[in-house]
């Protein structure tokens, strides 16, 4: 309906296999930029109580939580390899930027979140190598081997928290341009910020290797790796490569969980495996193999119980807090299997059917 | 479309050579002492009964079985044990019985995909998908374009193939095949399953890649009638075992071809 | 060098210079590998039933155990009359509801979907029960009705090598039940109408239906079967520690098992079951200390890894011969 | 535009190429949606192009006056070969691509055809195969490789080789670029621009030859009329060899210096039409008629609310949108309204159908129906009805925006001077009127009065308004026995306004009364017999079915209604009608390319079928030739239906009464 094709042709490749090939998604997606990196900070300063509030418990961990989400996405939903470990993988990441800012505290700390991704996806690359032989559901249980053994390392080897007391991480303050991005002074806009870029800057990135020689090697493999492997793609890399990627991607959000949304400090606790099935269905829910479906999993899946436990307060209902967080959890579940009945392919089909409707309006077909 | 290629194989001299190749899996055996060749630039079909073991002589060509004994010569090498994307690097491409396309992406993805061995650009360029990576992109694009154009599937370019219909399928699936620039093109049964006038179309596609790219081409087909218009020669298998090798002519007067399968009602 | 004998040499010195400890260990390992059996028992069911990786398999037993505890404690308290065998009773019901409604409100639903979405699918339904186990009996961990239930209590120890072992009564009862569970799951399929009609469908769901059971009747009893052997498995573990949602963890070492059984022989994910239980625990036992302790909380991963990479098709799953 | 001065220097079309590669050689000048996308050539390459071409024909011996065939689709490369042969001061001569082997010969025989340029293998087999019939012929040149690897080349050449060689020569010498400067510096106003055969209603088709000057004076004078600039964007999908192309878009194109796109194939015109969304567009009658009927046939298959939107504000539209569209008075509710139902269904719809650029459109070639016109114009299309002809290089008459109705067709167009004969013959005098008929002096001569008027053949009359009303061919309005005036083409549109009429034919000169043959509309029609589950096999079938001749008998009986209230035609109601059992076919010769019935023909045709329905039998039997796409002939037979009709009295009778 608001679609206004008539009059866009293509007269290069270049401008034919753009992401955004039709200008008016290219506008969308541009005012939505706006809105998160100027509309929303602007709420912020007016308003700083609820500012604050949305950009602490809805935005950061939203985009954290979409940046994983695109990473373990990377690996099941467009390589098709199960995987159950993407908590420990976050987990490596959060430990690792936390080691280095303690051992180098004068280097930026946005440089170490990146690094601390490579760490992670050397991690990653390690545990991937099993799926050259395994596959499917036995891959998901290998998947588990590192979930667990990591887990045990972050709470048995204490030079990974620095040997406190508390066996936790505790995030030391830094600042990046003079202003405290992490620590207890860290203003939510501040770290909003930081987080935003990451999470743009990742996510173009990720689309990009998704639309060129790499990813179609990946979902090659995911399709039908025999085939695949007739067309001259070998498996080990192409697998090990989604991987090392996917990880990259769980542990940079990993690493910002910790450091920009805690922004205090974490227990090992927090990349249990339940956060890794917490990650798992968020792609799920969002959609297998599709980006934009990430961020609609994770907005579902974490931004919907908020919502709902702030219905509950609001209505002024005699629940209690760990009444409605059991709710949320059955609900998610409720939520994944209703899904997977109405379109197994998750909210990013609905998406582009609603779009593909709005395209030939007012046709039905 | 300008074509390179890397061996100095003259038009007729043999391609590729099979000689006396056993297969079995566990006790079952699949072919028995097998020998035939293929010379470059011809048609060259491989019919027999069901179970023949036509299939499982492709996966051995392309590498995906490796044969219990004998050898194969391709391109003047002869290789003891390869793994089917060696054998797609050597330049052997190859299509399915039943169609293997990647049913999650579109007609244009996969063609592309077939070219997934010429593109060299990095890691680090396919993430920005800008310079150096994209001008590639486009190259491998309008590769992909002319055989879009070739084989007359432009109205379906950015359709998920697992929308298509069966014969367009197939269609496509040649096309991934010939995205590789292959020196041998394998074709697994291509008008399995079609109507006449998809059959017709398919074996002029055939004949014209044959002509136009000069590419050989080993085919197992069903359909007697298209094989014998198509093929320059026939190697006909029973029960894994190489009954007669010749011209059509010849393997129609075949005895021993007529009693095990032309006189089989098919 | 020293590190390497810690590794090699000293954990053997150890089992020779005190075997009884070592029978101990074995013992323990062995009930353990016992009840992961069981588990991974009720994974088995499914999977060959309806080819559903069944991932609510763990839940499903800390959601029967709480059950069980949970009615007991309401009906105690109301002095309702021998209230562990009506809450054993209900329980089983409850099981039996929840096998119907997954089939009605999951499995009918998905048919003819992909495996991969159903395994998604029991990934939501795990869940639910989770989310439903704790709303109903709360989070904090209760005690299993051991000796309600008529199971012994105490151990019984006796002088073995020069040195003392001690078996738990429970582990005992435990070793016996699970025994004569699988005996009467392999009779039940071996000899009985719809057994045979499971064992068909395994392999093709046309051939069930000629027996004359619809495939949402069968789907009804694996998953109602499965249900009690969860609820045993759960007694079992509750009556060895606590019933809580901890269970939950242990009951993914089914999965382990499996990758050693093959998700559909019976008698792989026993013998399965065995190796993980023993190795987890001579591992814990010699080598734990080693790495200051803990691992048998990935050991029994890395054991069906290793494994793995050698059979990728497990101890008693035939070769995948792939066709193209 | 262009300026009077220019006129006099730029008076063949290679002048104004020049002219546009040096004024806005940046600017496009052609597309083609080929291998995924829009090629495009700016006026600078694509003049280069057609110096190249120009030099290699040059070089194979094409000269002044010879003729260059060009069959085939709307390609660049053919309109190079267009201009390329005007810039040798040769002759293009295009041909339909769609006719058959025979017609392609006689054509290239009767115009003394050298060169042929041919699309793709299809075409090149039909020249040759009448090959020995033109003795001229020299060289086939062709576009697409595809097929013809095996061919012998020895008078075979591809096209994009000779441009090759082309720019091969302008590269290496510079004498190569003066010559072509020369050649189209020696181009004259009276040079012949081209040759083009009208597909005649009647008997073999003529060729219509065109001056150079006169072709760019009339082109030049509607750019004006219709305010074109380089601005403006076509899709040339309408037959090469038609004049509606060349004029309005070869033509228009030069002189206004607009971008002309070539669809990629026949079947993807709607796709591509939606991608380019052209400013300037044209197409007759029945295309916007199938397009409309597609449209609602589509919105049928919709959900219930949108469905009662849609025909809610289409409704708006009839009522109030071509008052806003002609800036006419119009309440303030209405506009707005109007405004919703514009970003919810008008804006959405034109998208959709790719007219949502479109500043200036036209119909012609036949009437069409108030209803279907004023349907696309509510919508805010600016679309409008001219009058042409081949004979005048098309425009005779065009409607003025804000000056609109779907009964006539406008004033003269600019610089044309009409005349009505006493007979009510149409005659005019135009800036393009054609030279003559090629070698065809007599035909030239009964056409032109002396004092240079061409006889239309259409008789019509000017409304009050100075708008011109055409009845029917002049030849064709006949009288009854009783002396009635009779226009079979007038009643036979009143019928053609019916969706589900798809063609019809009248009979009734010198005859006691009217007879009509009907062919149904198999889309509208299929579509009502599947909601009403009709069950059919075949076009015969369904045109055989009893319910539908219920359905045509209704429509019938409305159009001797609406024929009694005119004075003039209330005499001559439909008596009789049938509905014929197969479709009306340009490939056995009973509609001409351009989709207009042959009624001479059909009557000889379906003699059968015209005697019974003047014998007074119900039904008769019939046996037609017919043939196949691929060539092969084959016979159909079919017992056919004859329904009679009641008539009405004249309205003028009952006032009088």
């Amino acid at each position: 309906m608001f679609y206004r094709e008539t009059g866009q042709y293509k007269t290069t490749y270049a401008a034919d296999m753009a992401v955004f090939p039709i200008l008016q998604d290219r506008i969308a997606l541009g005012l939505m930029l706006l809105a998160v990196a100027v509309g929303v900070p602007l709420f912020a300063m007016l308003f700083p109580a609820t500012g604050n509030y949305f950009l602490q418990v809805i935005m950061i961990p939203f985009l954290i939580f979409a940046l994983a989400a695109i990473g373990l996405n990377i690996l099941t939903g467009y390589t098709g390899l199960m995987s159950l470990g993407s908590g420990a993988f976050m987990g490596v990441g959060a430990f690792a930027c936390y080691k280095l800012t303690t051992i180098f505290p004068d280097v930026p700390i946005v440089i170490w979140v990146v690094v601390s991704g490579v760490f992670s996806c050397l991690v990653g690359v390690l545990f991937g190598l099993p799926s050259l032989r395994i596959k499917g559901f036995y891959l998901a249980v290998a998947t588990l081997a590192a979930q667990f053994f990591l887990q045990w390392c972050f709470v048995r080897i204490p030079w990974l928290f620095n040997y406190n007391a508390s066996g936790a991480i505790e995030v030391p303050e830094r600042t990046l341009f003079g202003l405290a991005v992490t620590g207890a002074n860290a203003t939510p806009l501040a770290r909003y910020f930081v987080v935003l870029a990451v999470v743009a800057g990742m996510t173009w990135v990720a689309s990009n290797l998704i639309h060129g020689r790499i990813g179609r090697s990946w979902m090659a493999v995911r399709d039908m790796d025999i085939a695949a492997q007739l067309m001259g793609i070998q498996l080990l890399p192409a697998k090990l490569l989604a991987f090392a990627v996917s990880s990259f991607y769980c542990g940079v959000a990993g690493a910002m969980m910790v450091f920009f949304w805690y922004a205090t400090g974490a227990e090992p606790e927090v990349f249990s495996i339940r956060q890794s099935f917490f990650v798992l269905s968020m792609i799920i829910i969002g959609g297998l193999g599709s980006l934009v479906g990430s961020f609609f999993g994770a907005a579902l899946i974490y931004i919907m119980p908020i919502v709902l436990g702030a219905i509950a307060n609001w209505s002024g209902a005699p629940i209690s807090a760990a009444t409605i967080e059991h709710l949320r959890v059955m609900l998610t579940g409720a939520l994944i299997i209703f899904f997977l009945i109405v379109e197994p392919h998750g909210l990013a089909r609905l998406w582009q059917i609603a779009k593909q409707k709005l395209r030939i309006w007012p046709f039905p077909y | 479309m300008t074509h390179h290629r890397s061996d100095d194989i003259a038009p007729g001299d043999i391609l590729l050579a099979v000689e006396n190749v056993s297969l079995a899996f566990g006790g079952v055996k699949a072919i028995t002492e097998v020998s035939f060749d293929i010379r470059k630039g011809e048609i060259r079909a491989i019919i027999g009964p069901n179970g023949a073991g036509k299939t499982s002589m492709l996966n051995v060509i392309n590498g995906f079985y490796n044969p219990n004994e004998g050898r194969i010569t391709f391109a003047g090498r002869t290789r003891p044990r390869m793994k089917p994307y060696e054998a797609a690097s050597q330049g052997i491409a190859r299509t399915f019985q039943n169609v293997a396309l990647f049913k999650g992406m579109s007609t244009l993805d996969n063609i592309m995909a077939g070219r997934t061995l010429k593109m060299r650009r990095n890691f680090f360029w396919q993430a920005l998908r800008h310079g150096p990576a994209l001008d590639e992109e486009i190259e491998h694009r309008k590769f992909c374009e002319e055989i879009i154009d070739f084989l007359e599937i432009e109205h379906i370019r950015k359709t998920p193939v697992g929308k298509l219909p069966y014969g367009l399928q197939k269609r496509v699936e040649l096309g991934r095949a010939l995205a590789m620039e292959p020196t041998l093109l394998l074709l697994d049964e291509p008008m399995a399953g079609m109507n006449l006038e998809e059959k017709e179309d398919m074996s002029r596609f055939v004949i014209d890649v044959n002509n136009h790219y000069g590419t050989t081409i080993a085919l197992i087909e069903h359909d007697i009638g298209v094989v014998m218009d198509l093929s320059d020669r026939i190697v006909v298998l029973e029960y894994g075992r190489k009954i007669a090798d010749g011209t059509p002519a010849e393997v129609k007067s075949d005895q021993k071809v007529i009693d095990a399968y032309l006189g089989v009602a098919h | 060098m020293d590190i390497l004998y810690k590794i090699f040499i000293d954990p053997f010195m150890q089992m020779g210079a005190a075997p009884d400890l070592l029978v101990q260990a074995l013992w323990e390992g062995l009930v353990g590998g016992v009840l992961y059996a069981l588990i991974a028992l009720g994974f088995v069911l499914i999977f060959k039933a309806s080819g559903v990786f069944n991932f609510a398999q763990g839940i499903m037993m800390v959601f029967a155990a709480l059950t069980l505890v949970g009615l007991y404690e309401w009906m105690a308290r109301h002095g309702v009359p021998a209230p562990a065998a009506i809450a054993l009773v209900l329980t089983i019901g409850v099981m039996y509801v929840l096998a119907v409604s997954i089939e009605k409100f999951v499995l009918r639903p998905l048919v003819n979907q992909p495996d991969i979405i159903l395994f998604m699918a029991t990934f939501g339904l795990t869940f639910v029960l989770v989310g439903l186990g704790e709303l109903i009996f709360g989070g904090e961990p209760k005690q299993m009705i051991t000796e309600q239930l008529w199971l012994p209590k105490g151990s019984i120890d006796m002088k073995i090598l020069g040195g003392l072992v001690s078996l738990q009564k429970i582990d005992i009862a435990a070793a016996v039940i699970a025994s004569a569970m699988v005996a009467g799951l392999a009779v039940f399929f071996q000899s009985t109408r719809i057994g045979r009609a499971l064992r068909a469908v395994a392999d093709d769901h046309q051939a069930a239906l000629s027996v004359g059971i619809s495939l949402n009747q069968i789907w009804v009893i694996v998953w109602f079967t499965a249900g009690i052997v969860a609820l045993a498995t759960g007694i079992m573990w509750g009556a060895r520690s606590d019933v809580s949602f901890a269970l939950e963890i242990i009951a993914l070492k089914a999965l382990p098992v499996l990758i050693l059984g093959g998700f559909t022989s019976i008698p792989g994910a026993i013998v399965g079951g065995l190796i993980i239980g023993v190795g987890e625990k001579l591992g814990e036992f010699y080598w734990g200390p080693l790495l200051g302790g803990g691992i048998e909380s990935w050991l029994a991963y890395f054991i069906a890894l290793a494994f793995l990479l050698f059979r990728p098709q497990g101890l008693f799953g035939e070769k995948i011969i792939e066709r193209i | 535009m262009t300026t009077a001065s220019e006129h006099s220097s730029l008076d063949t079309f290679p002048k104004l190429y020049a002219r546009n590669a040096k004024l806005r050689g940046a600017r496009p000048a052609l597309r083609f949606k080929d291998r995924g996308i829009w090629q495009t050539w700016s006026w600078a390459q694509s003049w280069d192009q057609v110096r190249a071409l120009a030099l290699a024909f040059a070089d194979i011996g094409v000269g002044h006056g010879d003729k260059v065939a060009i069959v085939g689709a709307n390609r660049p490369a053919l309109y190079w070969a267009i201009a390329a042969a005007q810039t040798l001061r040769a002759v293009p001569v295009p041909v339909y691509a769609d006719a058959v082997a025979d017609e392609l010969a006689y054509v290239l025989e009767n115009a003394d055809v050298k060169i042929v340029v041919a699309q793709d293998q299809e075409q090149v087999d039909k020249v040759l195969s009448s090959a020995e019939r033109l003795p001229l012929l020299a060289h086939v040149v062709y576009d697409e490789e595809r097929g013809l690897e095996a061919y012998d080349k020895a008078r075979l050449t591809p096209i994009a080789g000779m441009i090759e060689r082309g720019r091969a020569m302008l590269a290496k010498d510079p004498a190569a670029a003066a010559r072509i400067e020369a050649y189209v510096a020696a181009g004259r106003g009276e040079d012949v621009s081209i040759i083009l055969y009208t597909s005649g209603t009647t008997g073999r088709s003529k060729g219509v030859v065109m001056s150079a000057a006169g072709s760019v004076a009339a082109a030049s004078d509607t750019v004006a009329f219709d305010h074109l600039s380089d601005n403006d964007e076509v899709l040339a999908y309408l037959p090469l060899a038609w004049v509606g192309d060349h004029y309005l878009n070869y033509a228009q194109a030069l002189v206004a210096g607009f971008c002309m796109a070539c669809p990629e194939s026949a079947d993807t015109v709607q796709q591509d039409l939606r991608e380019i969304g052209p400013t300037f567009y044209f197409a007759p009658p029945r295309v916007f008629e199938s397009l409309l009927t597609r449209v609602m046939i589509r919105m049928e298959d919709a959900g219930g609310l949108k469905k009662k939107m849609f025909h809610h504000y289409i409704a708006v539209a009839r009522q109030w949108g071509e008052k806003i569209l002609d800036g006419k008075p119009a309440p303030f509710g209405a506009r707005l309204s109007y405004a919703i139902g514009n970003l919810l269904v008008y804006a959405p719809l034109k998208n959709a159908l790719g007219f949502s650029r479109i500043r200036t459109a036209y119909t012609a070639g036949e009437a069409i129906g108030a209803d279907l016109f004023s349907f696309y114009r509510s919508l805010g299309i600016n679309l409008k009805q001219l009058y042409g002809q081949t004979e005048a290089f098309l425009y005779v008459t065009c409607q003025k925006d804000g000056a609109v109705r779907s009964d006539a067709v406008g004033p003269a167009a600019p610089n044309v001077a009409i005349r009505i004969a006493d007979d009510g013959e149409v005659l005019f005098k135009s800036p393009g009127r054609f030279v003559e008929y090629y070698k065809d002096a007599d035909k030239t001569r009964e056409t032109l009065t002396e004092d240079g008027f061409v006889k239309t053949g259409d008789a019509g009359f000017f409304d009050t308004d100075g708008q011109l009303r055409i009845i029917d061919r002049a030849k064709d309005v006949g009288k009854l026995k009783s002396g009635a005036m009779f226009a079979p083409k007038y009643i036979e549109n009143k019928l053609k306004f019916f969706p589900n009429i798809k063609e019809a034919v009248a009979v009734g000169d010198a005859k006691d009364f009217v007879t009509v043959m009907i062919n149904i509309e198999l889309a509208s029609v299929g579509n009502w017999a599947e909601r009403n589950n009709v069950s059919y096999a075949s076009y015969q079938e369904l045109a055989g079915h009893p319910r539908v001749n219920e359905m045509i008998e209704k429509h019938v009986d409305e159009v001797n209604r609406s024929l009694a209230r005119e004075p003039m035609m209330a005499r001559a109601q439909i008596a009789r009608f049938l509905i014929l059992h197969k479709e009306l076919d340009a490939d056995d010769g009973e509609l001409t390319r351009t989709q207009k019935v042959r009624r001479g023909f059909i009557a000889e045709r379906y003699a059968p079928l015209v005697n019974a329905l003047y014998d007074g039998s119900k039904n008769a039997d019939i046996r037609t030739e017919v043939t196949f796409e691929d060539g092969r002939k084959g016979a159909i037979s079919a017992n056919v239906r004859i329904t009679d009709m009641k008539m009405i009295a004249p309205e003028g009778a009952e006032k009088a009464a």
